[in-house]
């Protein structure tokens, strides 16, 4: 297994190193070829690994849907299109999170993310779109680094979870959830009772971030201004 | 009442510095006013808890303390509930907010209260940039040195203690001179590096403490710590070493002092004002408070080198003094010199050394303070320190002559004076010692003799001769007269008075700070010396629980062991910071 | 009024006298106050006149108001047998602590100063006290003290004026300066215990420092006045490790000898205990303290800073540097007598040093022209001669000297100020002649003031010398001929000052614009200090007809000695046997002043001494080059270690701090290659530095 | 059960990071920080979910919720540092904003 799972990830590591943008287009293509041979082997892998017939099928699709939207986002070369990848992504995740029995939480996700945050990404992006693909979209910045690291680190993850799942796996299966489970009485109640000096100050720092993003836009930008020095 | 003055005393400040930070730019001219009345706020409350304070010693004894306050800050561990309702830490660590003054401490409170509006006023003429903010840092600064005498929880002293050094460094690196930048650099790394290796200590303390005493909370409680008894005297020779490399840095001993000169060269007025009248105590009042009692036999075992750093440092600074050309770094010597003094009398061990040493805290405060003060007027008009630049200022300013003479003779310790009181008891206890011995004192008494030469030296070079101004100077241009104004005559006049009247009745200070030693400290050390003395004979000491912690259980500390597999173990969170309310509360019913 | 009435206390109580040193104090503060409601300087002087005056007046009421304490007569005894000498110490301790025999001192302890240590155990309860010690020394001194400073605070209102009457700039500080001065003084003597000597101590030093600095922008003058104050503060630093040492004998070990309740340092205390000290104890402390007289009477080898002192405006040297601050260290060895005539060794190197300091220095004041400074020489050769008495057990004789001393040498130094008044400010010999024409008044007072000095018969230096020369003599015949040598060459230097300035053609200097007599208020103190130098002796003499007596109507040993008698206990009599040394020491006054006449009296230009004596003259001149080998000696080595400390913190010590820095320093110039400022390069770093530390924990296998 | 939530929370994490390493983007960088808390909510859901040890409990989803709130917050701070960014040199390189560079 782990020798296999190296070698899945190594070709994935080559395969995204291929297809990020910056090459010819062929080539991204080879990456993109690649990179399918070793998401089939991996998702084989993994679904080896989910017992019982149910949530198999779904958890399947719901993977491979975040994983192949996880790389459109990093390799496109249009922010646009980075951007409404990644709303695909999160609806991935949130069905990812429905397997979890996390209900509130996955529309909460759909509604916070998709809904307001992205919304956001796409309206910079508008902002400060160009007629033509920009140089910074079309060549990306030390690749070969980038992929070897991230994989190294993935590599590495991986073997540290299964390193440590080796024990929990013999134990059975936890019993099913109440049937309140994910709902906004489950989640709430903990939230307004143990966690509620939390949230007080999750609410501050959201307090924070908004004053601070009308601090930032709203300066006027005076380009090259040495900033004040009194020596 | 005593509370709600003693923690306005610490906090008002710190509020009325964050309300100058928001005052709007278009009153930006209040800010010397607004600073100058909590000063004199501070001022009041200081001297009235000073007035409540042969009160309490009356009624409660000797070490009584005033404006006592105890709750709970942050208590980090497992907690237990109590069967009548609420929780108590029963394994952990548990640092509380604990202030209060006793007599030791109440002289150097008023010192510092009686400093900062001198040092607000003396800045109205001589700050003219981003004044809200250097009166704001000046008024963190003061609640971090009225802090760092009130605590009574030596992890809140430590708290305290550091939170000095910003504003200062601040101070020192935006109004400071032509090479503030690399002072304030190097006083911040300075005496921070020599104070972390204090924190290690003071945990090291703390831990033990709680394993000597079979308590499962570790707790920073300066009485606690204070009476422990039971560390050996290796550790106590180390955990000496850990208090010095904080303190020494800060008081500052000779060979550690070159951060001080610099500091005092490039601040501002204020800035030297409060360095020298204030802070350097906190390196002094370490020492007294902490290493004497906490540490008793590593602190005796250790004289012998203090005396002699103390030593060299009294006959280094006075010769370092005598070449100076900047009169200010001329007075920065002169502190490594009397602070020498004040190392001195306390690490003789004896009563009249440490009450000696604690006057010589409060009068190094005052004359020194006050000659930065006269200093900077000076600077203020001619724009120079330089020795050979300036002479016969007499002359021209009269009013300053007085003063710089009577601060000058206070300096080196004209008897009638304040100086004297303090010097000549820490001689004589330098000399009467049995830790320290008579070479000691002698060799320490030659400090007085140098002390009139440098001194006598610069008042010589500025006040006497002929009239020597450089060009284009004295610059008026900023409202002030030739010779001092009223408002600089006020600054002034305080500390006179005070000089004068220390001089002829110390016992102001010393009626009540006498018993509290004897009580607090003399008696811990000289325990120590006993032991040191019979050596041959030495027992463990008892180990008396003295801490009065209801008994829970008492549970075992959690070894290193226990940790190490965190990440496969319990899932639950070990540690759960609790934002502890009300004392009451959190103690459980203590 | 009880002149040495055999009563217990005194009429008026002690309160009162205790107030008299606060007087001037007051005066000098009220001038403070004048000076801060800017009034005019010309009337600033009354408050420390008045001052002063008041404190005389009680210093006279003292003096015939204070009780005769019982004396004991075995004590005489004790003193004058040849017992060794830590044997006489045992049996003064017990003289002592044997208490009824000695009438107690009449202390009067004002309040606690200082606290000495642990005030809240009862076993050790000590203070240093400000209480004031009443006893014939001290009614001595305080008469000749205040006296003399009254007389010389109502000179000073003619004399800092100008020639138009106008007072001169920095008047007001002048009697400021001049109050605080007779204030300290007045606590220096009327101290009881070593701390508030000290602190008079220090205080008469830090006024002379002020008022020798009075004319600072001269450089010469601020110079001078450092110099006084710190060679005072050598001496003052012996005189501290002295009080030390005792503190330490009297309290160390388990069971000290200062009892419960006694304050450590007071002078009951101590004479109480001292005797009962091991000898080298008493002879540590003795020396030790003997450093502090050094400097305050500048004696020799701490000499240097008085004739420099001269700087300062003349009355201040009449005052300061003749008749009153000098005499503090002969007053403090009187004091203490029951130290030092414990210690035999001390009283050697007193006699030594006392002998060395009046040949020295008078042999320097034989070579001076500035009319100032020969009586500066003149001043320490006295108070040398002061210090033979000391040494040779005749501390009563020594006061007596200080006492007489006082009188005539304020005299001639208000004299010598006539002549800097008349001549605007020239005192060079050198450069007039002549003058008593021109001066008549102060010439007639000086003539008086120089025979005082010189030892003529009658007059009161007379007496005094002469008992003081007795007493060497007694010691040691060699002490005894340098000490009459000296007298000798003392009339000698005094009138050839005398002749040079007063005799001969008249001859003025070329900036003197009109020399004239001095106004009233100055020619009335110079006669009432002429009476002084007179009649002072007279107090120290008895008038017995025929017999053993000199002339055959006196006999030494008067008042002034039965006054000192409980003070300077154990004080042989004597008189006896010295008559025929009382007829040599004339001769030897009269031979000297008829030298002088030989070689001065025409007041010639050129100095014939420098020609006859050459190289030992211009010796003399420099002044033994005293000053020089200071400086090479000390000044300089210690000034020089100043920047070599200065340099090794800029460089030695900072430059280990550099070192230490230099580390970090060095990896972070390394380090900072990789700061690109690249934010997408750091997070790679991150990166990696994640992957590294899990690969490291999956290799160590945590 | 746990064991492919996990991966794939990690894939999700380590494509984020690349992305953020290598695209010089900075809406792109952003947008695979965001990607990144995709990765680390997918894991403490299923922590949530699948505790090691004792009954599912809720906590892996509220700190879930405060991620989410951390992320919007951080994503209107950086939005708006983008916008100023773009106002001030016209480009969105992240090669271009070097100031934390030592001159």
């Amino acid at each position: 297994m782990p020798t296999l799972l190296i070698a899945i990830l190594t070709l994935g590591a080559v395969g995204l190193f291929l297809a990020l943008p910056g090459g010819r287009a062929d080539t991204r293509r080879v990456g993109w070829v690649v990179l399918a041979a070793a998401g089939a082997v991996l998702l084989a892998l993994l679904l080896q690994l989910v017992p019982g017939a149910d949530p198999r099928g779904l958890f399947a699709g719901f993977a491979l849907v975040a994983v192949f939207a996880a790389l459109r986002v990093i390799t496109h070369r249009k922010p646009v299109y980075s951007a409404l990848y990644f709303i695909l992504l999160i609806f991935a995740v949130t069905g990812l999170l429905v397997l979890l029995e996390a209900t509130f939480l996955s529309m909460a996700l759909v509604i916070i993310y998709a809904g307001a945050i992205l919304v956001t990404y796409v309206f910079v992006i508008m902002l400060a779109q160009q007629s033509r693909p920009a140089p910074y979209d079309v060549k990306s910045r030390e690749p070969v680094w980038g992929c070897l690291a991230g994989f190294l680190l993935l590599i590495l993850l991986a073997r540290q979870i299964e390193l440590f799942l080796v024990p929990a796996q013999r134990t059975p299966l936890p019993a099913p959830v109440a049937e309140a489970a994910g709902t906004i009485e489950a989640v709430g109640v903990p939230l307004l009772t143990e966690y509620v000096v939390a949230i007080q100050i999750i609410g501050l720092l959201l307090l924070a971030a908004l004053v601070g993003a009308i601090a930032i836009a709203r300066r006027r930008a005076t380009p090259r201004v040495e900033s004040e020095g009194d020596e | 009442m005593e509370a709600l003055a003693l923690n306005l005393l610490i906090l008002l400040p710190l509020a009325a510095a964050v309300v100058i930070c928001l005052l709007p730019e278009r009153r930006a001219d209040t800010a010397p006013k607004l600073s100058l009345g909590v000063g004199l706020v501070l001022l009041i409350l200081a001297l009235a808890l000073w007035l409540r304070l042969p009160a309490a010693q009356h009624t409660r004894g000797p070490s009584a303390l005033v404006g006592d306050t105890d709750c709970a800050w942050l208590a980090i561990g497992d907690r237990a509930r109590l069967p009548e309702g609420g929780t108590i830490l029963v394994n952990g660590v548990e640092l509380r907010y604990h202030v209060g003054l006793d007599a030791i401490s109440l002289p150097l409170v008023v010192l510092t209260a009686l400093l900062v509006p001198l040092s607000i006023a003396c800045s109205f003429t001589a700050i003219r940039t981003r004044t809200r903010e250097y009166y704001a840092w000046l008024l963190a600064l003061t609640t971090g040195m009225i802090g760092v005498f009130a605590a009574r929880d030596l992890l809140l002293f430590y708290v305290f203690f550091e939170l000095t050094l910003v504003p200062l460094y601040f101070l020192i690196g935006i109004w400071g001179g032509p090479q503030r930048r690399y002072a304030a650099t190097k006083f911040f790394l300075y005496t921070f590096v020599g104070s972390v290796i204090t924190f290690a200590g003071i945990v090291y303390l703390a831990i033990r403490a709680a394993v000597l005493n079979f308590d499962s909370v570790i707790s920073f409680d300066l009485n606690l710590l204070s009476t422990l008894h039971g560390l050996t005297s290796t550790e106590q020779a180390w955990l000496f070493f850990a208090f010095f490399c904080g303190f020494a840095i800060k008081v500052p001993l000779f060979p550690l002092h070159t951060w001080l000169p610099l500091a005092h060269t490039e601040a501002p007025t204020a800035g030297s004002v409060l360095l020298a009248g204030v802070l350097l105590k906190l390196g002094t009042y370490g020492f007294l408070r902490f290493a004497l009692p906490m540490v008793p036999d590593g602190a005796v075992h250790w004289a012998t080198f203090m005396g002699g750093l103390a030593l060299a440092g009294i006959i280094y600074g006075a010769l370092c003094c005598w070449v100076q050309r900047d009169v200010k770094k001329l007075v920065a010597y002169s502190s490594v010199s009397h602070l020498g003094f004040c190392m001195l009398g306390m690490f003789s061990i004896l009563p009249v050394g440490l009450s000696g040493s604690v006057l010589y805290m409060v009068n190094h405060g005052l004359s020194t303070g006050a000659l930065f003060l006269v200093v900077g007027m000076v600077y203020e008009r001619y724009h120079t320190r330089d020795l050979d630049q300036l002479g016969g200022l007499a002359r021209q300013m009269p009013i300053l002559a007085f003063f710089f003479m009577l601060f000058a003779l206070s300096s080196i310790g004209l008897p009638g004076l304040n100086g004297f009181v303090s010097e000549f008891t820490v001689l004589l206890a330098a000399f009467n010692s049995d830790v320290l011995g008579r070479w000691y004192g002698v060799l320490g008494a030659t400090g007085i003799l140098l002390g009139a030469v440098y001194m006598l030296y610069a008042v010589g070079q500025i006040l006497f001769g002929p009239l020597k101004e450089p060009p284009q100077t004295p610059d008026l241009s900023t409202g002030l007269k030739r010779d001092l104004t009223p408002r600089e005559i006020a600054i002034l006049a305080p500390l006179a008075v005070l000089v004068v009247l220390l001089g002829v009745a110390p016992r102001l200070i010393t009626d009540t700070l006498d018993p509290a030693l004897q009580a607090q400290i003399v008696a811990r050390v000289q325990e120590a010396t006993q032991r040191a003395d019979d050596i041959a004979l030495r027992k463990a000491p008892a180990n008396e629980p003295t801490n009065d912690k209801p008994e829970t259980e008492n549970v075992k500390l959690e070894t290193d062991q226990d940790r190490a597999g965190t990440f496969a173990g319990s899932y639950s969170p070990v540690f759960g910071f609790s934002f502890a309310g009300s004392p009451a509360e959190a103690d459980g019913g203590r | 009024m009880t002149l040495l009435a055999d009563a217990t206390t005194t009429i008026l109580p002690l309160r009162l006298y205790a107030t008299l040193p606060l007087w001037p104090l007051l005066g000098a503060l009220l001038v403070g106050l004048l000076v801060v409601l800017r009034r005019k300087a010309s009337a600033t002087h009354w408050p420390v006149v008045l001052g002063v005056a008041a404190s005389a007046t009680l210093a006279i009421v003292l003096f015939l108001d204070l009780p005769k304490s019982t004396t004991n007569a075995a004590l005489q005894e004790h003193w004058k047998s040849g017992v060794s000498a830590s044997q006489r110490a045992g049996e003064l301790y017990a003289v002592f602590t044997g208490g009824a025999s000695r009438a107690p001192a009449l202390t009067y302890t004002l309040y606690n100063w200082i606290s000495l240590g642990d005030q809240s155990s009862l076993c050790n309860q000590h203070w240093l006290a400000v209480n004031f010690y009443f006893d014939g020394l001290t009614a001595v001194m305080l008469l000749f003290v205040t006296v003399v400073s009254t007389i010389i605070v109502v000179y000073s209102i003619g004399y800092m004026r100008d020639h138009h009457g106008q007072p001169e700039r920095g008047y007001e500080r002048f009697f400021a300066f001049l109050g605080l001065f007779v204030f300290s003084m007045a606590t220096l003597v009327l101290s009881g215990n070593f701390i508030l000597l000290y602190l008079g101590w220090e205080l008469v030093g830090l006024c002379s420092y002020l008022l020798i600095g009075f004319y600072y922008p001269r450089p010469a003058a601020a110079a001078a006045a450092k110099k006084a104050f710190i060679v005072n503060r050598i001496g003052d630093f012996g005189f501290a490790l002295g009080i030390f040492t005792l503190y330490w004998f009297l309290t160390a070990g388990a069971d000290p000898l200062v009892q419960h309740g006694e304050n450590p340092l007071d002078y009951a205390t101590v004479f109480k205990y001292v005797g009962a000290l091991e000898p080298w104890q008493i002879t540590t402390v003795a020396l030790l303290l003997m450093c502090g007289a050094l400097g305050k009477s500048a004696q020799f080898p701490l000499h240097v800073w008085l004739p420099d002192a001269m700087e300062g405006p003349t009355p201040v040297s009449a005052l300061i540097h003749a008749a009153t601050m000098v005499t503090a260290g002969i007053y403090m060895i009187a004091r203490c007598t029951p130290i030092f005539g414990a210690s035999p060794l001390a009283l050697n190197v007193i006699l030594v040093l006392g002998l060395l300091g009046a040949v020295l220095t008078a042999t320097m004041a034989a070579a001076q022209y500035d009319m100032k400074r020969i009586l500066a020489y003149s001043t320490i050769s006295q108070l040398a001669f002061m210090f033979v008495g000391l040494g040779c057990r005749v501390p009563d004789s020594a006061v007596f000297h200080v006492f007489t001393h006082a009188w005539f040498k304020a005299l001639l130094f208000l004299g010598a100020g006539s002549v800097m008044h008349a001549l605007s400010g020239v005192i060079d010999l050198r450069r007039f002649s002549g003058l008593r024409d021109v001066l008549p008044q102060t010439c007639r007072t000086m003539l008086i003031g120089c025979l005082a000095l010189a030892g003529f018969p009658l007059l009161s230096g007379f007496w005094s010398k002469d008992e003081l020369v007795h007493a060497a003599f007694e010691r040691h015949p060699v002490a005894g001929l340098i000490l009459l040598a000296t007298a000798g060459l003392t009339a000698y230097y005094t009138f050839r000052m005398f002749f040079l300035c007063f005799h001969g053609e008249l001859r003025l200097p070329d900036d003197a614009a009109q020399p004239h007599e001095a106004p009233l208020v100055m020619i009335v103190p110079l006669w009432l200090l002429t009476l002084g130098a007179i009649f002072a002796g007279y107090l120290g003499v008895t008038f017995a007809a025929g017999g053993e007596s000199f002339l055959g109507f006196i006999r030494p040993h008067g008042l002034l000695h039965d006054y000192l008698h409980d003070s300077t206990i154990g004080t042989p009599e004597h008189g006896h046997g010295g008559l025929w040394l009382m007829y040599v020491s004339a001769l030897v006054a009269l031979g000297g002043i008829g030298l002088a006449w030989a070689r001065f009296g025409q007041a010639p230009e050129t100095d014939p001494d420098a020609r006859a004596l050459g190289g030992l003259w211009r010796l003399w001149h420099a002044k033994y080059y005293f000053d020089e080998i200071y400086d090479y000696a000390f000044v300089r080595p210690l000034r020089n270690l100043g920047r070599v400390f200065s340099a090794t913190d800029d460089y030695g010590l900072d430059g280990v701090i550099w070192l230490v820095a230099a580390v970090p320093r060095s990896l972070s110039f390394l380090l900072h290659f990789l700061q690109r400022g690249a934010l997408q390069g750091y997070a790679l770093g991150m990166v990696v530095g994640v992957a590294v530390l899990l690969l490291l924990w999956n290799l160590i296998g945590v | 059960m746990l064991l492919p939530y996990l991966l794939l929370g990690a894939i999700l994490f380590v494509l984020g990071l690349i992305g953020f390493v290598t695209r010089r983007n900075l809406i792109i960088m952003f947008l695979c920080t965001e990607m990144m808390f995709q990765g680390i909510i997918l894991n403490l859901v299923a922590f949530g979910r699948y505790p090691l040890k004792g009954a599912p409990t809720f906590d892996g989803q509220v700190f879930a919720l405060f991620l989410i709130a951390v992320a919007a917050a951080e994503a209107a701070l950086a939005l708006a540092l983008v916008v100023l960014l773009y106002r001030y040199q016209g480009t969105l390189d992240a090669n271009a904003y070097r100031m934390l560079k030592d001159e």
